[in-house]
């Protein structure tokens, strides 16, 4: 086989979505029995990407060759015609059928005609599992296996159909290093076969192992694509993270580190993710989280607003201690919490852009002992922060999908700051959002630390925490990594930091 | 424990049974008589043999209320037909047509996107009137006396014939569910659409195959019925609907979608027929019979509840279940 | 912005044609008025205004075809409501053909007991109201009905002949127990049954209300008494269905039903029902349309009367010749004629 | 970059103005066609009166069942709930007063409420499988306590809510207006509207904006049970009687198809109690209009199907024209 033969290519690919150019102008090949890495921040395209290559996306221009061929991938069965399989983030198995028939579901091997050929199917998908070196029952409910074995079941998916090209989005999030090895051998003998691998991860690390060449994704544009062994990580590092505009973190008010302390966490420790944290947290304070996908860091301030729980830990709130068992009790004691779900659990897509701004606070805003609603107070309430925000809507009877991801994005944050919060927990808080409004947001937080509002942010985009934070703390595995705050903070370091690679630092 | 509460979700309604046959054979001692248990597995045949039908449908995420109304539907056609094309011929036809009800609401359902609720029970009514038009209201009788033996004969003299049937059927509706692709990717529909869509499979084509089933199964019932009456009943079986819905979900299927249990379906047959039956055996009246009913619809439920909780914890605290 | 002026958009529909009615109301209302002052009227003016239970079963379809007949000999207007069986729909039909301002209304009543306030408006409105079968509640003026208690003891005194041995037991399938009126056959039959010195041993209700329901009810009162040689019950629908499961069973029991539906006559040819109480819902009809005639047009009082209907017992022995009464009556066939041929109503 | 959608496509304005109007054109259609068809019995104001009056009785106790199926849940119970408030309140009714009756079936359809809400909440039983276990165990309650004798309603202050008129307008016309404006004082006016909303639209999303979700739910479930007591003292009066066996048979299915023809999502979080409204409404003007045109009642049944097939299909093409997925 020829390894310069190129399998599929991709040409002045572009993916508009309302408000954001996802993908403009993008070439993209993978040759035959190439290990293909794609890296970039998040929103830089590489999930836009991979979903027209599997067929959820259509793209907006451009053309897709196969085999020099053009063609259409119209919809997610022609791309299991052509072979190519995807690995999502979120799984695409069902829940209530078991290990094999997830893997050979739509092709499961028959006896005759319509009946499943049980010992076929588990067999087949024990040798699947066996060659992936997985111990799985094929027989088990995919409901009851944990994330990591999910994972491997997808991967075992897709190889049994056969397929020429693979696509692998950040598989090595969930896994344990004995898997991550399993899976690189397996990676490394498809790639014998001939089979095309593009290879998505955060963990640089693993993508110069792996990979064949680099191709470097930046805010919907492909940088670069260069040669694994001509390049380096600092290269690619400084590729990703391209030029950033400093003007965006203008404004920044000097933190001198005596404020006193609003918030402390001790000893924090959560089920299965997050291994005895501490650390304070000061008035007029913008703290950073940075970690990869298994960091924890979600699980950690989820719990922190009362939306997951502890297993063990202190949390000491204005010098007293607290107990926060459910969001209304964060909310009282006026903590604020910005979801980075914000389709999942943040929006409520029903409902105005008003309804959706006043929801935490609209019991307060009533008259007759909470019966009714202060209507005229509500639209005070909802203009000031409007305006604050400088939020852009048509009408505020306007349903709140009709939004681009920017102004949604603000009437979220909005809706936790009309009710006073003194810490303001963000989570990821400009994913998703065009450059315009990050900067926006990045602004408006700036403004709220200025009025002495404490923010815990975490964000697995590097520049902003590298420009807005105060302090930042890297989390890998459930555990303090690093500390660093605006003297020695870099996101080199951060970066390394957050793929374990802690030598680095040093 | 955590093994015994997996044979739970499978036998559940099983214990409930064997429960209630103790219980009943102490007090009454029609019940320690072959034919008393004969009666009741035969009487709980036809809400079981519909409840197969339900069953696919919950499992692909939907419901269906006009099996009643198909019922009589499928009793008129019979009675109408029958001297003209015989009986093989117009239990042919009557089932077809059955299908073909069942098949108008798979479309309505996935093609127009009207829920199965409004879909089902709009067709309840008008295949209710369509029926009674027919017939014009009529109670059809009918006089080929040899089509009773399909519904009112003996098997070896013992076994009644619906409950044959509700073997075979059941035998041919679990093959269907659990061993073949379509079954499973009935399940896959209702369990995550998303990812079943995700896998190339037709969901469409799928739901409205499965309400086809459901149509087929309630036609079934209807046939029996009718041939053990000899009479075409437009009306036939008011309010079936329900108890069939009952049936389904005290076996075990859940309303979520993605988990059939056939076989808690047919013993949750059982037992419902078991408590009407037996309580009347006993003179108990009607009114504590529907208590029964319910208190075990919420009891079977309940201790589900506790089941599923105890295995999330178990899952939880890392003990492999 | 949309929905206020959907609001309003409705709100000022609602509010002309309150106001269009408020003035064509005051004149109508004078009218009306006038009419109910008269103490007699022309059989040409008359509109009779039928409520019946449900089309659905065939004793109500006989029934209604007995007011309509009448009305037509009588000359009299005719409208006919489905109450669907349904107690709320029933009041509401009732209002309906208040509001139509018919001359009378006979009504079947799903649930006798909540007619009471329905009725009293009806009065109010100078409507005479006459019940056909089933029951009455408030001031209605006449009820036509069979006499249910007396078919229960005939169906008891059938059977004790055909078995003179006291020891005899039977069984009972009796009816749902919201329908109170007809419960009143099994109460005939058990008291009959009690005086003739015999057993009812073992009655159970009719789940299903429904010739497939009758043929359950047997097969559950052959498991608690399967030394029972006779059985009654009280709809005949029921009993078809109940005589069928014998039948199957290849048993010896007499099964009696309680209507005289057509399926009934049909399987007492076939030898396969014994006998049933015979209702003359036909006869019900037209006699109640009878009284309205003698109250609107003769100017007769009636105020709360019960007019009994006469309940025969139809055996093998008289089977061709109460049907040749019924066909010469009535003009239609006991057996029912084929579903096809039947005209509409 | 920010793009407001402020210009709708003619597309998008009709399936706006479909939304908006569809409803209520399908009621004049249906009262102007069978005002031209039979003017003399349909074309009148004691019809048009009565029509509304007996809409109240699927009306009212549509509301609370609009609050339910915005949340994203069901309620079967409610015809067997009716029954049994009813037959509680009219024996007590007898003994000491139709005020005291009145009061009785109200605050025990109102326990009877919390009474699911709890079940639903409490013991994580989905609530389409709760109130089906009620929808049992309340008829059997009402058979047993009356011992299956219908409980007669001869106060004359209970009969005189259901059959009396205030300057003409009957007084169920009366309270189902109040009813609704209440309703939608606390739908559109008052936090709990907001809350309900949020919970059926992203439930994830409102628990963490503080809303407590059970206490909603056990509310919204209350909230059907004290509609169902107005319905059922108003049903109560205008039948004189309480059938333990009759009263609110059938009752769940018409309160539920009436406000899934208002428009209101099975899915939750959007919906309308101005449709319910209509909605009920529509299903008593059909039945009257076919019967007083003597509309043969199996071609009722008929008619009655399709007309619901054709509303819900009418919504589907309004989210079409729209543009939206759901």
């Amino acid at each position: 086989m020829n390894e310069n033969n190129v399998f599929i290519e991709l040409r002045n690919i572009r993916k508009i979505f309302p408000g954001v150019v996802a993908l403009e102008d993008v070439d993209f090949d993978v040759r035959y029995g190439e290990v293909h890495a794609l890296v970039g921040e998040n929103g830089a395209g590489k999930s836009t990407l991979i979903k027209i290559l599997g067929g959820a996306y259509q793209p907006d221009g451009g053309e897709i060759l196969i085999e020099g061929k053009p063609v259409t991938i119209a919809a997610t069965s022609m791309a299991q015609h052509f072979k190519i399989a995807v690995i999502y983030q979120e799984f695409n198995l069902v829940p209530d059928l078991s290990v094999a028939e997830n893997i050979f579901i739509g092709r499961e091997p028959k006896i005759g005609k319509s009946f499943i050929n049980w010992k076929k199917i588990n067999t087949d998908a024990a040798q699947i599992l066996k060659k992936l070196d997985i111990d799985i029952n094929p027989r088990k409910f995919i409901s009851d296996l944990s994330v990591a074995e999910k994972q491997m079941v997808e991967i075992a998916k897709s190889l049994s159909m056969d397929a020429r090209m693979m696509i692998m989005d950040e598989p090595t999030a969930t896994l344990t290093e004995k898997e991550v090895v399993k899976l690189f051998a397996i990676i490394e003998e498809l790639r014998k076969k001939g089979v095309s691998i593009i290879y998505i991860s955060h963990r640089l690390d693993e993508a110069f192992k792996l990979s064949d060449r680099i191709t470097v994704l930046r805010d919907g544009k492909k940088i670069e694509t260069k040669k694994t062994n001509q390049t380096s990580q600092d290269e690619i590092v400084s590729l990703m993270v391209g030029k950033v505009v400093k003007d965006y973190f203008a404004g920044k008010k000097e933190w001198t580190g005596k404020e006193e302390v609003i918030m402390e966490v001790k000893n924090y420790n959560i089920a299965d993710s997050i291994y005895d944290i501490s650390f304070k947290l000061h008035k007029g304070e913008i703290l950073g989280f940075a970690g990869v996908l298994g960091s924890g860091i979600h699980h950690l301030l989820r719990s922190l607003y009362g939306a997951a729980q502890k297993t063990s830990g202190e949390v000491y709130f204005e010098g007293r201690k607290v107990e926060i068992r459910k969001p209304s009790e964060a909310i009282n004691m006026g903590i604020g919490y910005v979801t980075e779900d914000r389709k999942g659990e943040g929006l409520l897509y029903d409902m105005s852009v008003l309804q959706n701004l006043s929801i935490i606070i609209i019991k307060t805003l009533t008259f007759f002992k909470g019966l009714f609603i202060k209507q005229k107070k509500e639209l005070t309430v909802f203009n000031s922060m409007a305006k604050e925000l400088d939020i852009k809507y048509a009408n505020i009877n306007q349903r709140i999908i009709y939004l681009s991801g920017g102004n949604q994005q603000k009437v979220v944050m909005g809706r936790t700051l009309v009710s006073d919060c003194k810490v303001l927990i963000l989570l990821e808080p400009t994913r998703g959002i065009d450059v315009g409004a990050k900067a926006e947001i990045h602004k408006i937080m700036i403004g709220l630390a200025s009025k002495g509002i404490s923010i815990i942010m975490a964000s697995s985009e590097l520049p902003e925490l590298v420009n807005l934070t105060d302090r930042c703390f890297v989390l890998y595995k459930g555990r303090m990594a690093a500390e660093f705050n605006r003297e020695n903070m870099d996101e080199e370091k951060l970066v390394a930091a957050e793929i374990g690679k802690l030598s680095y630092l040093k | 424990m955590i093994k015994f509460l997996k044979l739970y979700e499978k036998i559940g309604i099983f214990i409930l049974i064997v429960a209630a046959s103790v219980f009943l054979a102490i007090v009454s001692p029609n019940f320690r008589n072959l034919n008393t248990i004969l009666s009741i597995i035969m009487q709980g045949s036809y809400g079981a043999i519909i409840a197969f039908g339900m069953t696919f449908a919950i499992t692909s995420g939907g419901f269906d209320l006009s099996v009643e109304a198909i019922m009589g539907f499928t009793s008129v056609i019979i009675a109408m037909l029958i001297p003209s094309l015989g009986f093989a011929g117009s239990i042919i036809i009557a089932i077809l047509a059955s299908c073909f009800v069942g098949f108008l609401n798979g479309v309505l359902i996935t093609k127009v996107g009207i829920s199965p609720l409004i879909t089902t029970l709009s067709m309840q009514v008008i295949l209710r009137g369509a029926s009674l038009i027919i017939t014009n209201g009529r109670q059809v009788v009918i006089s080929q006396k040899s089509f009773m033996s399909i519904g009112a004969s003996k098997v070896f003299n013992l076994i009644p014939t619906p409950i044959i049937y509700m073997v075979v059927l059941f035998a041919i509706f679990y093959l269907i569910l659990n061993q073949t692709s379509f079954g499973r990717h009935v399940a896959a529909s209702g369990s995550n659409e998303q990812a079943a869509k995700m896998s190339g499979l037709n969901v469409n084509l799928i739901k409205t195959v499965v309400y086809i089933l459901v149509a087929f199964s309630a036609s079934i019932v209807g046939v029996i019925r009718t041939s053990q009456t000899l009479i075409g009943i437009p009306t036939m079986a008011p309010g079936f609907t329900l108890n069939v819905l009952t049936i389904a979900i005290l076996g075990g299927t859940s309303l979520a979608g993605g988990k059939g249990n056939l076989t808690g379906t047919l013993f949750a047959g059982i037992f419902i027929s078991m408590i009407y039956y037996g309580l009347n055996l006993l003179n108990v009246q009607i009114f504590y019979q529907m208590l029964a009913v319910g208190i075990t619809l919420l009891f079977a439920l309940f201790i589900d509840g506790l089941r599923m909780k105890y295995l999330e914890t178990a899952k939880v605290k890392g003990i492999r279940v | 912005m949309k929905r206020y002026l959907r609001i309003s958009v409705f709100a000022i529909l609602i509010l002309a044609l309150v106001v269009t009615f408020a003035i064509a109301g005051c004149k109508t209302g004078t009218a009306t008025a006038k009419g109910t002052t008269a103490k007699t009227m022309k059989a040409a003016d008359v509109t009779i205004g039928y409520s019946v239970w449900t089309m659905e079963f065939t004793f109500f379809q006989n029934l209604e075809k007995g007011v309509k007949d009448a009305c037509k000999a009588f000359g009299f207007k005719y409208s006919m409501l489905d109450q669907k069986s349904d107690a709320t729909q029933m009041v509401q039909d009732m209002n309906t053909l208040v509001n139509q301002k018919v001359s009378g209304i006979v009504s079947t009543p799903v649930d006798p007991g909540a007619m009471a306030p329905a009725v009293q408006k009806a009065r109010d409105a100078g409507i005479p109201v006459v019940c056909a079968d089933i029951g009455k509640s408030g001031p209605v003026n006449a009820l036509i009905i069979s006499n249910n208690f007396n078919g229960g003891q005939l169906a008891a005194e059938f059977l004790a002949k055909l078995y003179p041995d006291k020891s005899t037991t039977f069984g009972l399938g009796n009816l749902k127990p919201q329908w109170t009126y007809a419960r009143q056959r099994g109460e005939g039959f058990k008291a009959k049954c009690d005086e003739l010195g015999y057993t009812v041993k073992s009655e159970i209700i009719v789940q299903n209300p429904s010739a497939e329901g009758g043929y359950d009810t047997m097969q559950q009162i052959m498991s608690a008494a399967s030394d029972i040689k006779g059985a009654f019950f009280t709809s005949g629908r029921e009993a078809v269905g109940a005589a069928n499961y014998i039948k199957s069973q290849n048993g010896e029991q007499k099964v009696v039903g309680y209507n005289g539906d057509p399926e009934e006559f049909n399987a007492i040819k076939d030898g396969i029902l014994a006998a049933t109480v015979l209702q003359q819902p036909y006869v019900i009809g037209y006699k109640a349309v009878e009284t309205l005639k003698e109250i609107l047009v003769d100017g007769k009082s009636y105020e709360n009367v019960e007019i009994p209907a006469e309940v025969k017992l139809v055996t093998p022995e008289n089977l061709e010749q109460v049907a040749k009464e019924i066909m010469d009556s009535t003009g239609n066939s006991a057996y029912g004629a084929p579903a096809t041929t039947t005209t509409t109503k | 970059m920010d793009d407001i959608k402020v210009g709708l496509t003619p597309k998008q304005r009709a399936g706006n103005l479909l939304g908006s109007f569809g409803l209520i054109a399908i009621l004049l259609i249906i009262f102007g066609f069978f005002s031209l068809l039979i003017p003399k019995l349909y074309f009148t104001w004691p019809n048009l009166r009565d029509m509304i009056r007996f809409s109240s009785y699927v009306g009212i106790g549509a509301i609370g069942m609009t609050f339910c199926i915005m949340t994203g849940n069901f309620d079967i119970s409610v015809g067997s709930m009716l029954a049994l408030a009813g037959v509680l309140g009219a024996s007590v009714a007898l003994k000491a007063g139709g005020i005291f009756g009145v009061i009785i079936t109200m605050a025990a359809a109102t326990l009877l409420g919390v009474i699911n809400g709890l079940f639903v909440t409490k013991l994580k039983i989905p609530a389409f499988i709760t109130t089906l276990g009620m929808y049992f165990i309340f008829r059997a309650l009402a058979y047993i306590y009356t011992n299956n004798n219908p409980q007669y309603i001869q106060d004359r202050f209970w009969i005189f809510l259901g059959n009396g008129s205030f300057l003409g307008i009957p007084l169920p016309i009366y309270i189902m207006a109040l009813c609704y404006v209440i309703a939608y004082l606390m739908l559109r006016k008052a936090p709990f509207g907001r809350y309900i909303l949020a919970i059926g639209t992203n439930s994830r999303a409102a628990a963490l904006s503080g809303i407590n979700v059970d206490n909603i739910k056990i509310l919204v479930f209350t909230l059907i049970g004290v509609f169902v007591g107005v319905s059922a003292v108003l049903n109560g009066s205008m039948l004189g009687a309480a059938n333990p066996g009759m009263m609110g048979d059938g009752y769940e299915f018409q309160v539920i198809t009436a406000v899934v023809l208002g428009g209101t999502a099975l899915t939750g979080g959007s919906g309308s109690l101005g449709g319910t409204l209509i909605a009920a409404m529509v299903i008593v003007f059909l039945k009257t209009g076919m019967s007083n045109a003597q509309v043969n009642s199996y071609w009722q049944q008929v008619a009655t199907g399709l007309v619901l097939i054709v509303a819900v299909s009418l919504n589907k093409l309004k989210f079409w024209l729209i543009g939206q997925t759901q």
